[in-house]
């Protein structure tokens, strides 16, 4: 494929039971867009995110990364060459400290989880203060991860996702239990990676205040199917999305 | 910060120095078993503390060391010093193709395996009669003329178990050992951050069953013979016990609950002939009303405690 | 080989299994419902034999002392289950796997001088009912006329559960609580009524179990030691919290055991955990279990 | 250092008080008390040194019996270690008394392994050992084979030490004294079984023309029901399998009559001698009931160091070992001596059919074989050369 | 008055979370709690329905004294609570799930729950009905709970942030649905950060900052009060 995407993926498929939860997908994207998904709850949004991050095997199709072919990776495989996510129940590591959390994925990304003689406490200290200040969460620095309220966990999750310096992130509903400020400022941060240093950014979102405000492209998922990709404006013209998602404006 | 830690750890060490010196023989020999088997659940913690998996079969690993050494020296004549060294490599052997299965699974499936492992371990020793001597076990495991009487081989035990805790407590503070207790919060998150979550996971069973094999390799020129009792599941039961009563959270827990246990079976089965009443009493008041252990006390209203550890005062200066 | 060989064996490798199968499927029940694993279950079988005998020794001059002294060891091992699950276990809910383990794992050291206490350390022997005290011949091969019995009340058992969790509301209760005691709650289902029912349930059963295992050979100190593994390692092949998979994989652990006694005498135990080692690493939710619990 | 007179006699016993072998080990702490109370009625050892008895508990594991023999000689500062119910135990024990010069008579465990290899002088078996047992099963088993024409056979033992090496020694010499004996297949029943039915169908379907068992303490019991239940004693002949005086008395009403059983120190067999005669008046006295093989010998066991004592008119235990090395003793089951090469006492096997007896309100042997000793041991250049085989190792 | 909460102190261990928490909801009527990240929506609604248990003030549901009863008898009064975290059981199927909560408290009248008015009310939930829980997707999931809580047919509903994560079209259809319950006389309480769809649906409104009450009033006065609306919404 056009070495000019650095995601693309094609007709994917997968089926759970009887369930076809993402159909005959095909979508790609350039380097340094910020996109977003949206469709319906059960379109197969995580589901899609799941198929391109190897967290599920798909039943058909093909996922090329960075003009390699990714299908069949695992997981850490994909995500040590640049793929990072955001999950949409934010994962975290509760019985950790924030701080450690952070540190943690840097670590990783700094390949020193090797080592097993140097004190963990006097490394990666910069980068992760640095990355906390960043996603707004160093005051929590000290508390232990699982006791935060669902926004702080959010942001810990998106913090963690960054932390890795990835090529490509996947958000799955990064706002989700933010309240408006917070919101506003996490897509703000969000913009920002992505204009100043070039991460390319898909996510989801049922808040279409964000959605709209954000998104430079737009893509629905429904029933697993691709049935609308394109400008934002022009999306939201779209009769079919009227009709499946949107409903008239809230 | 740590300067409190230290001073505890150099008194503690001082006290183990200095203890034997007014204590009797046979109480001796209960601190050297305190230090043996302190090691063992150090190590058994490794897995369970830090990698958040309860290992039933860890006396496998322990009993292949404490086979290793004892056949050496016995049957091979095979000096102290490198059996020990061959029994980490030979319980690390072991542990590393059993290991290789037992990561693929979490929780009590976990737990299971090992123990069906352990037990057939157990059972190899136990019929292998040519070889390790069946149930018989093996006699005649002597430490060299020096380390023979009970000081001289506490002193000695006293060396290594130190050495070999210290390392672990190197490793439990190091990136690998955070990796680890990451691994032990939340596997997937560790996976989607790009670890190969079962390499490292295998690598620490395998570095925590060498350590178990090293306590096993001290265990019989110790106790002068050797059964196949020794990686039975009762024995694996050992430093669970041990994690738990003391605390699996901290790194001292387990070697506080070695302190405990063993302290109680020297003494509890010296005086009642219901002992397993006892010490049965005795767990279930440590469950019931001691959740965290000992150390989950301690930390609670000691103040000898590390604060918890959060970004450095300093985040410019300090690191190199 | 001969046929009536493998008949015979296959006979008394089912019986096997079905002694395996009364002590597994109350640790079954009871993990899968409460995700306890009862390490003192074997003990309490055990108990179960004692207090048959206790009730066998009042009765014996009658000839249905046996039959009697059956259910009423299986109800008082019931009322200790009760007992022990209001002092004790209730309190370990919420705890972690580990130390609910460890607070069985006293359990058994506590019962075990407790029963040594009661009954002495002598080998107690309970006389069978003489209807089953002779060998009968089925296809020419002779069976323990006893072990007729014990699969009967096998078979038994395993419908009357079977029945119980499938066809009625309880059987889903007990499956959403392992997730979440605190939904479940909160949905208005009293959880401590349902746990300390599915365990005194479980208990029941062991009791039964080791009454009717009484007057197999003697009953003695130490016995449940021997059970306690292996019962796991049923509970483990079928699958835990699985019904069916614990009688089939009763039944093939009792086969494979009767078997290999034929062809590697040495190495029956070993077979059986190499069979739950093989079953973990390909199927680590056991034969009949669902993925979703591990 | 000569002991003060007065100053007491700290005597240690290591055996199971918990565990399997809790029921041989109760009685033998029975009569081990009886003993003691004996021999401190006249004012202890030498008539000044009273004992004072410590009793430790082994778990049956190798590894705690260490420590409670260190407990016992460290702490307690007992000078004899009366032992054992496991093998394994005694094996483990036997070294630390050697390290610290303890005596060590281990009166239950009967593994030849005590006594054959890692010989230790400290170390006095009053167990007839499980070669001389095997020895003894041998020998009334091929007479009757020769009479009822018997040609093949098949054993069933429990899968450890001591059911292995009393299999292994049983085939080993019915070759030498019966060659044309057939062994067809064996059994290997794990330590602690419950259910024997795969075994039985297995054993019958073999036809054997007899069992040879070597399965010990409640494993014997549920095996023998089990047994019965299958009609299999009638079918096949069982001969030699150990029947101790426990096993007569708790089974007293199922055991099948007629069958030929072994035991080590069944009390009727001599109570012509005056010793044992009041031996069992005063266990019955004291505990209400009869002693079995496991009391007598523990019960020998002390009055056998008791007389060593007085040989070596000290209670050192290196001067005592001194004394006892190749001493003949007074027994309650008659004189008996050491044998020099390994301290194993003379002591006979027993052999007998069961049967009821008015005396006693239990089944005794009766057609009772007495295998002496001397009769039975282990040849000496066999052990010569076994220790030296140990030795090139 | 259904519910009154009356001086609530509650701890998480040992943090003081919640302080002197008062509010009251009447019969019939739709209320909702508002306030930001952590300020403590979740908490209140825990410490109501006894699953985190307050350790000072008092809670009556009816007039009768809930403090310190375990949850299953709060419920059997009456009383339903929808989650945040969701706690979908998943090995029981969307149907099973449902079914597992089916209860009619003493002195229900009226038309109870039932599956099918369930799906009514959630459509796409029917298509699920033989799924697995643990496999459905977030929304669903939100649907399900929601749906399962119905079942017990519940005098008061808790509903902590029922919308999050919901597509547009459901929110709305949501919405309706409320209103439609509160025709049928249903009481709900539910938390929310959410201004709009708290807007569209409740009669009265709660706001909640750092474990105090810091406002209470009807919707409308709230919406037009600028100043609670900068100080703890952060609109
Ligand atoms: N592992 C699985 N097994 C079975 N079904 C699954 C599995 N994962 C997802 N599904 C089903 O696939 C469909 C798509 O789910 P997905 O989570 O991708 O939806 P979504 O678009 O992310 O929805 P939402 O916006 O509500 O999060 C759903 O109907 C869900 O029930
Ligand atoms: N288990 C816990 N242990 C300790 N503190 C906790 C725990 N759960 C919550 N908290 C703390 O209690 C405070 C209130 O939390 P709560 O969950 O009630 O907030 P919320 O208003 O529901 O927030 P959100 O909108 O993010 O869900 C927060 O500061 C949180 O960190
Ligand atoms: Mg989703
Ligand atoms: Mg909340």
């Amino acid at each position: 494929m056009n070495g000019d995407y650095i995601l693309a993926v094609e007709g994917l498929c997968k089926a759970f039971g009887g369930l076809q939860a993402t159909s005959e997908v095909t979508y790609s994207m350039r380097p340094g867009e910020l996109s977003a998904i949206i469709g319906p709850n059960g379109a197969g949004k995580s589901t899609f995110f799941n198929l391109i991050t190897g967290f599920h095997r798909p039943d058909k199709g093909k996922v090329l990364f960075k003009g390699a072919d990714v299908t069949s990776w695992s997981s850490y495989r994909i995500a040590r060459f640049g793929m990072s996510r955001a999950f949409q129940v934010s994962n975290i590591y509760p019985m950790l400290t924030t701080y450690q959390n952070v540190r943690q994925a840097i670590l990783v990304q700094q390949r020193r989880t090797m080592d097993l003689f140097r004190r963990a406490e006097h490394l990666a200290r910069k980068e992760t203060t640095e990355l906390l200040e960043v996603t707004g969460l160093g005051e929590h620095h000290q508390e232990m991860a699982g006791t935060m309220s669902q926004g702080d966990k959010k942001r810990l999750e998106l913090a963690l996702a960054l932390a890795i310096k990835p090529d490509l992130l996947l958000l799955d509903e990064p706002t989700a239990g933010m309240s408006v400020e917070e919101t506003h400022e996490t897509m703000e941060l969000v913009a920002r990676l992505n204009r100043e240093m070039g991460v390319t950014i898909l996510f989801t979102e049922h808040d279409m205040s964000v959605v709209f405000g954000y998104a430079r492209r737009l893509t629905v998922l429904h029933q697993g199917a691709l049935i609308a990709d394109g400008a934002p404006q022009d999306v939201r013209a779209d009769e079919e999305v009227q009709r499946v998602y949107l409903g008239e404006e809230v | 910060m740590g300067k409190k830690k230290w001073t505890w750890a150099g008194a503690v060490f001082a006290a183990l120095l200095l203890l034997p010196t007014v204590l009797g023989e046979f109480w001796v020999l209960v601190l050297t078993e305190i230090l043996i088997m302190g090691l063992f659940a150090v190590s058994f913690n490794m897995i369970f503390g830090y990698m958040g998996q309860l290992s039933f079969g860890h006396a496998a690993y322990y009993g292949v060391g404490a086979y290793t050494t004892g056949l050496l020296m016995v049957k091979f004549g095979l000096p102290l010093g490198p059996s020990l060294l061959a029994s980490m490599v030979m319980a690390g052997a072991v542990a590393l193709v059993l290991g290789y299965f037992c990561i693929r699974l979490t929780g009590i499936y976990f737990a299971i395996l090992t123990m069906a492992f352990g037990q057939l371990i157990f059972y190899i020793i136990f019929q292998w009669y040519s070889f390790t001597g069946g149930d018989n076990g093996l006699q005649g495991i002597k430490p060299p003329p020096m380390l023979e009487g009970a000081w001289s081989y506490y002193y000695f035990a006293l060396l290594v178990v130190t050495a070999a805790v210290a390392v672990m407590w190197v490793i439990s503070e190091s990136p690998f050992g955070y990796t680890m207790r990451a691994i032990r919060d939340n596997i997937q998150r560790t996976r989607f951050v790009g670890l190969n979550t079962k390499k490292y996971m295998l690598i620490n069973f395998v570095v925590a069953a060498m350590f178990a094999g090293l306590a096993g390799g001290l265990w019989g020129p110790f106790n002068r013979s050797i059964s196949p009792d020794l990686c039975n599941w009762h024995q694996s039961g050992v430093p669970v016990f041990m994690t738990i009563i003391g605390g699996p959270a901290g790194f001292v827990g387990p070697l506080i609950g070695s302190v405990i246990y063993t302290f109680l079976m020297a003494f509890v089965t010296g005086f009642t002939e219901y002992w397993p009443l006892t010490i049965g009493i005795i767990i279930t008041m440590v469950v019931l009303f001691l959740p965290g252990g000992v150390w989950g006390l301690v930390e609670r209203y000691g103040a000898a405690l590390p604060a918890r550890e959060g970004p450095p005062d300093d985040p410019e200066g300090g690191t190199p | 080989m001969d046929l009536s060989l493998l008949f015979a064996q296959a006979l008394s490798g089912l019986s096997r299994g079905m002694m395996l199968f009364l002590i597994a499927s109350g640790l079954s029940l009871i993990f899968g419902v409460m995700n306890i694993l009862n390490f003192a279950h074997a003990t309490l079988w055990l108990v179960g034999a004692y207090a048959c005998y206790t009730f066998w020794f009042l009765l014996q001059t009658h000839d249905f002392a046996v039959w009697l002294a059956i259910p009423l060891a299986a109800l008082s091992v019931g009322l200790v289950g009760w007992v022990i699950e209001v002092v004790l276990i209730r309190r370990v809910y919420d705890r972690e796997l580990p130390e609910q383990l460890l607070l069985t794992y006293a359990l058994v050291l506590i019962l075990g001088d407790l029963i040594k206490i009661t009954w002495g350390v002598d080998d107690k022997l309970i006389a069978r009912p003489a209807m089953l005290s002779e060998p009968v011949y089925i296809a020419g091969v002779p069976i323990d006329s006893y072990f007729i019995f014990v699969i009967a009340v096998g078979f038994a058992v395993y419908l009357a559960l079977w029945w119980f969790l499938q066809k009625t509301r309880y059987g889903h209760i007990v499956r959403a609580a392992v997730f979440s005691r605190e939904m479940v709650s909160a949905l208005g289902i009293p959880i401590p009524i349902i746990y300390t029912g599915v365990f005194v349930l479980g208990i029941f059963i062991a009791g039964l179990a080791g009454a009717i295992q009484g007057p197999v050979g003697s009953v003695t100190l130490g016995m449940d030691m021997a059970v306690v593994i292996q019962a796991f390692c049923v509970v483990i092949i079928g699958g835990f919290g699985s019904l069916p998979g614990t009688m089939v994989s009763s039944i093939i652990v009792g086969e494979v055991y009767a078997f290999s006694i034929l062809f590697w005498p040495g190495g029956a135990l070993a077979l059986i955990f190499i069979l739950t080692a093989i079953v973990l690493i390909v199927r680590p939710w056991g034969l009949f279990g669902t993925p979703l619990r591990a | 250092t000569q002991a003060r007179a007065g100053e007491p006699y700290n005597l240690g016993a290591a055996l199971a008080i918990t565990g399997t072998g809790a029921l041989y080990c109760q009685d033998g702490v029975d009569a081990i008390k009886l003993a003691v109370e004996e021999i401190n009625a006249k004012g202890g050892f030498l008539g000044q040194h009273p004992i004072k008895l410590y009793i430790r508990d082994t778990h049956t594991k190798p590894d705690s019996a260490v420590r409670a023999t260190r407990d016992l000689i460290l702490r307690d500062k007992v000078r004899t270690v009366l032992g054992t119910y496991s093998s394994a135990c005694a094996v483990a024990i036997k070294p630390v008394c050697l390290e610290y010069k303890v005596l060590h008579i281990p009166a239950i465990s009967n593994s030849e392994g005590i006594t054959l290899t890692n010989f230790s002088p400290y170390t006095y078996q009053v167990v007839p050992n499980s070669y001389m047992q095997a020895k003894a099963v041998v020998l009334g088993v091929a007479a009757l084979a020769k009479k009822k024409g018997w040609k093949t056979f098949a054993t069933i033992a429990s899968d450890y030490e001591w059911g292995r090496s009393t299999q292994q020694n049983t085939v080993a010499l019915l070759k030498q004294l019966a060659p044309d004996l057939k062994l067809i297949k064996e059994f290997w029943p794990p330590l602690g079984e419950t259910q024997f039915t795969s075994y039985i169908t297995a054993i019958m379907a073999q036809k054997p023309d007899f069992v040879i068992g070597s399965i010990a303490s409640k494993d014997n019991v549920a095996w023998m029901k089990q047994a019965k239940a299958y009609g299999f004693f009638k079918k096949i002949p069982y001969p030699g399998s150990l029947i101790s005086v426990t096993e007569l008395i708790l089974q007293a009403k199922t055991l099948d009559r007629g069958l030929v059983g072994l035991c080590r120190a069944p009390f009727f067999a001599h109570m012509d001698v005056p010793m044992m005669a009041n031996f069992v008046k005063a266990f019955k006295k004291k505990y209400n009931r009869y002693p079995s093989d496991w009391a007598v010998m523990e019960y020998d066991a002390v009055y056998g160091l008791k007389q060593g004592i007085e040989k070596a008119k000290s209670i050192d235990s290196a001067k005592v070992k001194d004394a006892l090395k190749g001493a003949t003793i007074d027994t309650t089951r008659g004189k008996l001596y050491f044998r020099d090469i390994d301290n194993q006492l003379s002591c006979s096997s027993y052999l007998g059919v069961v049967a009821d007896d008015p005396q006693y309100p239990f089944p005794i042997y009766h057609d009772l074989v007495e295998v002496k000793g001397p009769d039975s041991w282990r040849p000496e250049k066999e052990i010569i050369a076994a220790r030296a085989a140990e030795k090139k190792k | 008055m259904i519910l009154e909460v009356n001086k609530v102190h509650t701890y998480y261990g040992t943090s003081h979370i919640l302080f002197d928490v008062n509010l009251y909801v009447d019969r019939g009527e739709i209320v909702c709690l508002l306030g930001r990240n952590g300020a403590g929506k979740t908490t209140t609604l825990r410490t109501i329905m006894g699953l985190t248990p307050c350790k000072t003030g008092s809670i009556k549901f009816h007039d009768r004294e809930m403090k310190g009863r375990p949850p299953y008898y709060i419920a059997r009064q009456g009383m339903g609570y929808v989650p945040d975290n969701r706690l979908v059981f998943p090995d029981l199927t969307v149907r099973e799930n449902l079914e597992l909560a089916v209860k009619v408290p003493k002195g229900f009248s009226g038309e109870p729950w039932s599956v099918d008015r369930v799906y009514e009310l959630f459509p796409s939930l029917k298509k699920l009905d033989r799924n697995l829980g643990g496999y459905l997707s977030g929304g669903e999931q939100q649907m399900l709970t929601v749906g399962r809580t119905l079942m017990g047919n519940p005098e008061l509903v808790l509903l902590d942030e029922p919308v999050e994560g919901l597509a547009p079209l459901v929110v709305k259809e949501f919405a309706s649905r409320i209103r439609a319950l509160r025709s049928l006389g249903q009481t709900i309480l539910f938390s929310e950060q959410n201004l709009s769809f708290a807007l569209a649906v409740a009669q009265r409104a709660y706001v909640i900052d750092r474990g105090r009450i810091r406002y209470q009033g009807s919707i409308e006065e709230l919406s037009a009060n600028e100043e609670v609306k900068r100080d703890y919404l952060m609109v």
